[in-house]
């Protein structure tokens, strides 16, 4: 008996140690870009089952008929060209020639309408499905292709903001894939895209591997934004994910990680100054800042909402909390953003007379506040601590209640909450921006300004085109917003990537995405 | 065997820690919660000795709270876990039968839980407060708490003046209360000290995982999970947390070793 | 001994099935919710009901219940929410990281406790001891994340000895493996070899004291052979069983230093599980460790015997 | 008498500052029997682990010389003393159950101390090991090597431990109270063997015992010790009949004598306690679906114990007596028949009758050492059956407890604890204990078999006085029949959990009539040694 468990035991061991030992090393051919994400992808579909990472990887994998320019317009991509009927319904794009997805299929319109029809399918989960429906900026009401280089979009109405919608990235872009990338029973098996990289392979919560696409037809020009000329300048490049921000920073200085881009700002102390470290930075399309339930008790009174804005040195909190990296801002239109005037540019500054003055007026008795924050992103947890200390200046008290994010997300989700931090990812448009705030709280709980003015201007800035009138719009928008105090608005990032030296052609983009064309390593390992 | 030198360092680094929390009752070198963006990750100097975190706090004033803070929790949760766990070991080590038996499938269930991720989860349910710290943490030890209870229960009840009691006419609350217990108590207080350490770690691993004691109020865990960041940059941020840690376990544990030591019949 | 390990599985099974109650109950009891996570900041309600009805998670708590446990009574775990991966597929891959950490981990640490426990306890009293028991409390008293880091500073960031981050499957290619591995098997050794020096030594004492080992003397043995041959066998069944226990606990409970060295592991799923409300892959894996746990238990109640052939497992 | 073969000359050992052996001088010739007499404390077992060099660690030899086949060995090395432990000389313990090593076959143990000292072939140590195995009467030696220790029982175990030691063929063989652990009847065979192989191989042997029927009939000359001192040394026969020292004397006083004055109990006393046809298991291994086949520990046990009279229940160990009287105190379930107390069945009683029960009906336990509570002082020990007197005020109930303490020779130690205690004086709190609320039964486990053999007669003495004073029946479970001889008026004698005789002590003493009876009476060392000294006298 005992021989028996001993003999099992040895048996076991060999075997274990036999296993371990056969399989070979497979060593990686080419250069590799390395370069981190925070976390892994959520899958391979574009803008289906997304979120930020997906969209930057996918992006390298697939195209849109149009893309984001740098500046947040919208250019030329996979189409060439696009004229619109003077109703403004229809949208006639011609197609580029020549181009061919990565398993060596031409592209043709039939591929366009067989990737748009996917994404507006009934059972699909397209993030921007709703967008281009009835209730969104206007419905797809049929899509044609009078021949192979040809696509037609008829919309129910007319959408200024339709292009812009295409080329968001939380779209996906509107990526167009081959019918390949779909297996015979419909699921989806990997992107088979256009882009200067193809699908490599995807290791669950290790990494994602591209691998150069030789048969790349780049347009002319540099790097813009998703647009403009790309090209693979690295046999690979892999994504390694990386959840802890310590660790990411350790590898980079340790040589295991080219690019290091979205730098948590507590991680610059570490990386600035380091040998061998670049960084490379760009003003984020985002902003954050404290979303306040307007319906709350105590908040209720605008004059303790315009007390707590005045309470803030919201330059001296985002320097201290994105670590010089920030800019402080008091509108929700980003300081990167085309509609950014002179009218956003104004900040609100600490008064703190006048605040303890409102807060005395409105009745405020020290009845705890409470402001919810979570450790994503970690500079929100610090604001939080900081707003509290500010705020107790002018005599108001306020109690973190720190959740992780899903909680808080949740919360935030459905209205059940006094005060809360809250970040909005870069949106490239202005009306956007305002839209995450402005709404029905009755039919969307996460509208925390449902005051009628503000949605009627915002509903005039869709559906206007003239960009004059848009920003006249905006500058009142803007004007209301700081008079009601719904939100206030702390600071946008600064997107910063740290590099190490060879790496060579990185751009940082405030649209908040990391992008690995035109990027080389100087001097090849 | 006796080890002077551990027992006597045990209580020098208990008594300084003692000493450290009763002067933050009544002083601190500066507020704890005030910022001071000005100063912010400065190095120790002679105005702050362990240097500034990263908005310009005092570390050594929160060091000092962040003992009082800890430590309560840790008090707490040892208090309630032990007294959980005795009466239930007790209950169960005494009168054995199904009573037993379901308390200990349950018992085991907890234990083939992860505790950490228990903790996790039941902070996560209750919200992130020093209060759902403590229940958490007691509710994540109380299975090995049961456990060391009962086995000592068992071994005591063998004994003849559990059955001498019988003989005389006790009720098994009486015996259980009066003559077990007692008895039971040395690897309970064992065990107390040793918990006490084991929580003030999880605590810190909480807060490492993000769900520890809510700001502003300093711990040892989360200015050390706070200072991560830092660890290249500012070292001086994690290294007084995670020193006041180590002396602190250090010290508790080797009392909780002369405790043992005094308490261990075979040595006596 | 068959019919032994059979029963001891059945007698576990009310164990389990409590794990999986708690567990089921316990992540749908905490606020947030998977559908809406996935979905991100901007989503359509529209499109979170949609996914809420197609995960299932419409349906009431104890439908959902039955179904997973019918599901998983015929083998299938579900797939996780975020990935869509099958749950079994992301088990086996990082039980196979936290594996190879642990059982490398307590293996080097029980042989570290072995030799350091069984001499302490020779000398006990002396200058060997006083050391052997002052490293023990000191590692007692470190906690394993803040090690981690500081190796990590010292020997991945100063002195580039060592990879800092990234992970080669232990399957795929153990020696390069072993490079990533290293530090965190440090880690976790350092930090177990405490309890487990102090448990050896402590059962040495008790062992050394008994008649057989003055017996052993008395018949003229060397001191090597009397610690190695007649010390270390019955001193070690006690720390055996803490071994036991220490695996199991470590099976699901090396979130902490998963995250520092950012391996790929149990734990670490386990956490994100539960920060994104992955419900499946909470469920999958604390039942898989419960499972763990209970098969470790019983290996070790089955070694015990080649220590303690006192012990029969009948 | 040839040359001598160890000699010691005045060793001192000492712990510390405490002086534990003061100045002991002896030698021993080869081939001789020699006993080292005393008491718990004396410092007997010291004397033999100084011998090899073995002194637990905090032990140190002060000053003395040891001499060993004309080797000095106090002047040799560790190295040296390896050569001469196991081969020159052999250690046999006290405790067979830790002196073998648990984890390691049988076989192994034995071939250890050959290869190394004798450097055999492992066919040439098989050969001997089995043949050795054979000597000391183990059935089937061969299988016997690749057994472990647990599978043995106590008495094998100590044969095996002999055999281990004697297959070195040592001169001098040290037994360390080899038997103690031992039931009378396994004692007997073991030190037979022990007599008979030393003899054949010309062994010396130093017997360290406590039991002075064993010196008389095993050993040539004896030695003495009180407190680490030497009182008496010479030919055994003679040290016994007359004693000059007087501590020898008290030991020698203290064998369990008979008390020829006892009044016989009236034949038609009232049955106090009533055992009816008692059956008692224990629960067996529990298979998957199915609690395991009961053991049968009481097998269709009825006996009477009467009003005042002292029943003595004889058995070896595992016979189930111990078992049985706590089966009379309601302390066991029960697997069939009754147990009838003043007539009333003790499963069937009122909360009311329950109380008197428990006043009326006590145990006093073998070992003073487990039975009190440690942490309780000995005036709450001693009133613990008193709280459920009822109508008992706190004064007459401390009236109570100092003159029970009065009574037991304790007066006085009211706010004392255990541990403050020597053993002699625990089991008198024990017995106050039991008598404080004036019982009618009193069950006695072994009393005083934990016990110093001076001690043990004082305990004795005060148990049977009591008894007489206060009139009590009592049950007194038992191993020893000197006394069994002693104290009892009836005899129950129990084998493997039935009664397979019973009567008067004197007849069942004088006419044995059941086997099991007669070898216990023959097994029986310190008997024989009180009927011899009787005869001398």
């Amino acid at each position: 008996m005992r021989k028996t468990i001993a003999g099992l035991i040895l048996i076991a061991a060999g075997v274990g140690l036999g296993l371990a030992l056969v399989h070979p090393k497979a060593p990686p051919t080419g250069s590799m870009l390395r370069a981190r994400l925070n976390a892994d992808i959520a899958s391979s579909d574009p803008g289906m089952k997304r979120d930020a990472n997906t969209d930057a990887v996918l992006l390298h994998v697939v195209e849109g008929l149009v893309a984001l320019r740098e500046d947040g317009s919208v250019g030329p991509m996979l189409a060439s060209g696009w004229t619109v009927s003077p109703d403004g319904r229809t949208y006639r794009f011609a197609l580029r020639r020549g181009i061919r997805f990565h398993n060596g299929a031409p592209l043709s319109s039939a591929d366009v309408k067989w990737s748009l029809d996917r994404y507006l399918a009934p059972d699909s989960h397209w993030r921007c499905k709703s967008d281009l429906s009835a209730k969104g900026i206007a419905a797809v009401t049929v899509i044609n292709t009078p021949d192979p280089d040809t696509v037609d979009i008829v919309l129910d109405r007319p959408a200024p903001l339709f292009l812009a919608t295409l080329a968001r990235l939380d779209c996906g872009g509107t990526g167009i894939t081959h019918r390949a990338s779909v297996g015979p029973d419909g699921t989806w098996l990997y992107p088979i895209g256009t882009g200067p990289f193809r699908w490599g392979e995807w290791r669950h919560n290790q990494y994602v591997d591209l691998v150069k696409y030789d048969g790349y037809r780049p347009l002319p020009g540099g790097t813009d934004g998703n647009a403009g000329g790309k090209h693979a300048l690295v046999e690979r490049v892999r994504f390694s994910v990386i959840p802890d921000g310590s660790a990411a920073s350790a590898a980079l200085l340790r040589g295991s990680l080219d690019v290091l881009d979205a730098l948590a700002p507590n991680e610059l102390g570490t990386i600035a100054g380091a040998p061998g470290i670049m960084q490379d930075s760009a003003m984020s399309a985002d902003f954050y800042g404290i979303l306040l339930q307007t319906g709350a008790p105590v908040l209720r009174d605008v004059r303790l909402r315009r007390a707590l804005s005045l309470s803030l040195d919201v330059a001296a909190l985002t320097r201290v909390v994105t670590h010089g990296t920030g800019v402080p801002d008091s509108s929700p239109i980003p300081a990167a953003n085309a509609f950014y005037g002179a009218a956003e540019r104004v900040l609100v500054k600490r008064d703190l007379a006048t605040a303890r003055a409102l807060v005395k007026a409105s009745g405020y008795r020290g009845e705890p506040i409470e402001l919810m924050t979570s450790h994503s992103p970690p500079e929100m947890y610090d604001a939080a601590i900081l707003v509290q200390a500010m705020a107790r200046d002018a005599g108001i008290n306020i109690q973190i209640v720190s959740l992780d994010w899903a909680t808080q997300f949740a919360r935030y989700s459905s209205g059940d909450y006094q005060a809360t931090m809250f970040g909005f990812s870069a949106r490239m448009d202005a009306s956007q921006m305002f839209g995450v705030l402005i709404g029905d709280r009755a039919t969307d709980p996460r509208k925390v300004w449902n005051s009628p003015q503000a949605i009627d201007l915002l509903h005039q800035s869709v559906v206007t085109g003239d960009r004059a009138q848009r920003q006249q719009i905006f500058d009142q928008l803007d004007a209301h917003f700081r008079s009601e105090v719904p939100a206030i608005v702390l600071y946008n990032t600064r997107r910063v990537t740290a590099l190490r030296t060879p790496v060579t052609g990185y751009r940082s983009w405030s649209a908040q995405t990391q992008r690995l064309w035109n990027v080389g390593l100087g001097n090849s390992r | 065997m006796k080890r002077p030198i551990h027992s006597l360092l045990g209580f020098g680094l208990v008594g300084a820690l003692l000493v450290v929390v009763l002067l933050g009752l009544v002083w601190l070198p500066y507020d704890p919660l005030a910022i001071d963006l000005d100063h912010t990750l400065a190095s120790p100097s002679l105005a702050h000795w362990l240097g500034t975190d990263e908005f310009g706090r005092d570390v050594a004033s929160r060091a000092m709270l962040g003992a009082r803070i800890s430590m309560l929790i840790a008090i707490q949760t040892v208090v309630i876990s032990i007294v959980l766990g005795t009466a239930l070991g007790l209950v169960v080590g005494f009168l054995r039968g199904w009573t037993e038996r379901v308390i200990m499938t349950f018992s085991d269930a907890l234990l083939a839980f992860p505790g950490i991720l228990l903790a996790l989860a039941l902070v996560a349910v209750m919200g992130s407060s020093r209060h759902s710290i403590v229940i958490a943490l007691a509710i994540a030890y109380l299975p090995a708490t049961v456990r060391v209870v009962r086995g000592s229960v068992i071994s005591i009840r063998e004994r003849e003046y559990v059955e001498a009691s019988r003989v005389a006419g006790d009720s098994a609350l009486y015996t259980m209360w009066r003559i077990v217990l007692p008895n039971a108590l040395p690897p309970i207080l064992v065990l107390a000290t040793s918990l006490f350490g084991w929580v003030i770690l999880s605590e810190s691993a909480l807060s490492f995982l993000g769900v520890g004691v809510p700001p502003p109020l300093p711990t040892w865990g989360n200015m050390l999970s706070s200072a991560r960041p830092y660890m290249y940059a500012a070292s001086w941020l994690s290294i007084a947390p995670g020193l006041c840690i180590v002396a602190t376990l250090l010290g508790i544990n080797m009392l909780g070793d002369a405790l043992r030591d005094r308490l261990d019949p075979r040595d006596n | 001994m068959i019919s032994y390990v059979i029963r001891r599985l059945l007698l576990a099974v009310p164990t389990l099935i409590i794990v999986a109650l708690m567990v089921f109950f316990l992540v749908r009891l905490i606020p947030g919710d998977p559908a809406q996570i996935m979905l991100g900041e901007g989503a359509d309600p529209s499109a979170v009901a949609a996914l809420h009805a197609e995960l299932g998670l419409d349906k009431p708590v104890y439908v959902q219940f039955a179904t997973w446990l019918r599901h998983v009574v015929s083998g299938d775990l579900g797939t996780s929410i975020t990935t869509g991966e099958p749950v079994s597929t992301l088990l086996i891959t990082r039980a196979e990281t936290t594996g190879v950490v642990v059982l490398i981990s307590v293996g080097l640490a029980t042989l570290i406790a072995i030799a350091a426990g069984t001499v302490a306890a020779w000398r006990r009293g002396g200058k060997l001891d006083l050391a052997v028991m002052s490293g023990a409390s000191l590692i007692l008293a470190v906690p394993s994340f803040w090690l981690g880091l500081l190796l990590l500073l010292v020997f991945g960031v100063w002195l580039h000895w060592l990879p800092v981050v990234g992970y080669i499957p232990f399957s795929e290619d153990p020696w390069s493996a072993m490079l990533f591995l290293i530090l965190p098997i440090a880690t976790l050794t350092i930090s177990e070899s405490g309890v487990l020096i102090r448990m050896m030594r402590s059962s040495a004492i008790d062992v050394l004291r008994l008649d057989y080992v003055t017996h052993a003397r008395a018949k003229g043995l060397a001191e090597r052979t009397v610690l190695s041959r007649h010390v270390f066998p019955n001193a070690f069944a006690p720390t055996l069983t803490l071994v036991g226990l220490t695996l199991g606990r470590l099976f699901g409970g090396i979130a902490v230093i998963e995250t520092v060295f950012t391996l790929p592991g149990l734990g670490r799923l386990m956490v994100t599980g539960v920060l994104s409300r992955d419900y499946p892959v909470v469920q999958g894996c604390l039942l898989f460790t419960a499972v763990i746990y209970v098969v470790v238990n019983l290996v070790v109640d089955l070694l015990y015997p080649l220590f303690d052939p006192r012990v029969t497992v009948e | 008498m040839s040359e001598q073969l160890l000699t010691i000359d005045n060793l001192r050992i000492k712990a510390g500052d405490r002086v534990l052996l003061e100045g002991l001088s002896f030698a021993v010739a080869a081939g001789e029997r020699l006993a080292i007499v005393g008491e718990s404390g004396s410092g007997k077992t010291l004397a033999t682990r100084a011998i090899p060099g073995l002194l637990a660690p905090g032990l140190e030899r002060v000053s003395g010389t040891i001499r060993f086949e004309g080797r000095e060995l106090t002047a040799l090395g560790e190295r040296g003393l390896r050569s001469v432990r196991g081969a020159g000389i052999g250690l046999v313990f006290q405790e067979p159950m830790t002196s073998l090593n648990p984890a390691l076959p049988i076989g192994v143990q034995l071939a250890e101390g050959l290869k190394l000292h004798r450097g055999l072939d492992d066919a040439e140590v098989r050969r001997r090991s089995i043949d050795m195995l054979a000597r000391v009467q183990i059935a089937n030696p061969e299988a016997c090597l690749s057994r472990y220790p647990h599978e043995f029982s106590g008495g094998m175990r100590q044969r095996i431990m002999l055999a281990s030691v004697l297959l070195l063929e040592p001169r001098l063989l040290i037994a360390d109270e080899p038997t103690t652990a031992l039931d009378t009847l396994s004692q007997r065979e073991v030190l037979q063997l022990m007599v008979a192989l030393t003899r054949e191989m010309g062994t010396a042997l130093l017997l360290i015992t406590h039991d002075l029927g064993l010196v008389a009939e095993y050993t040539d000359r004896v030695i003495v010790l009180e407190k680490g001192v030497m009182v008496e040394e010479g030919e055994t026969a003679e040290v016994l009949a007359r004693p000059k020292h007087p501590y020898t004397a008290k030991l020698v006083g203290s064998l369990p004598r008979k008390d020829g004055d006892r009044a016989p109990i009236a034949p038609d006393a009232p049955a106090i306690l009533r055992i009816e046809h008692v059956r008692v298991d224990y629960p067996g291994k529990a298979g998957l679906f199915r609690a395991g086949a009961p053991i049968r520990v009481i097998d269709d046990v009825t006996l009477d114990v009467r009003a005042g009279e002292i029943v003595a229940l004889v058995g070896a160990s595992g016979s189930g007596k111990t078992t049985l009287g706590r089966a009379a105190l309601g302390l066991k379930p029960l697997a069939g028949g009754r147990i009838l107390f003043d007539g009333n069945d003790i499963a069937r009683l009122d909360r009311a009758g329950e109380r008197a029960f428990r006043r009326d009906a006590q145990l006093v336990f073998q070992d003073p050492f487990s039975s009190l509570p440690p942490h309780l002082r000995i005036g709450e020990i001693v009133g613990a059956a008193l709280r459920h007197v009822p109508g008992l005020s706190a004064a007459e109930r401390r009236d109570r407890i100092r003159a029970t303490l009065d009574d037991v020779g304790l007066a006085g130690f009211e706010d004392r604890r255990p541990h403050q205690m020597s053993g002699g004086q625990r089991q008198r709190v024990a017995i106050a204990r039991a008598i404080a609320s004036e019982p009618r039964l009193v069950v006695a486990d072994e009393p005083v078999s934990a016990l110093d053999v001076t001690i043990q007669l004082q305990v004795l003495t005060l148990l049977q006085r009591i008894q007489r004073d206060r009139g009590f029946a009592c049950l007194f479970i038992t191993h020893d029949l000197a006394v069994v001889e002693q104290i009892a008026d009836r005899v129950i004698v129990l084998e493997k959990g039935r009664i397979v005789e019973q009567g008067p002590t004197d007849a069942v003493f004088a006419a044995p009539s059941h086997d099991y009876t007669r070898r216990l009476l023959a097994a029986s060392p310190a008997l024989a040694l009180t009927e011899t000294l009787a005869a001398q006298q």
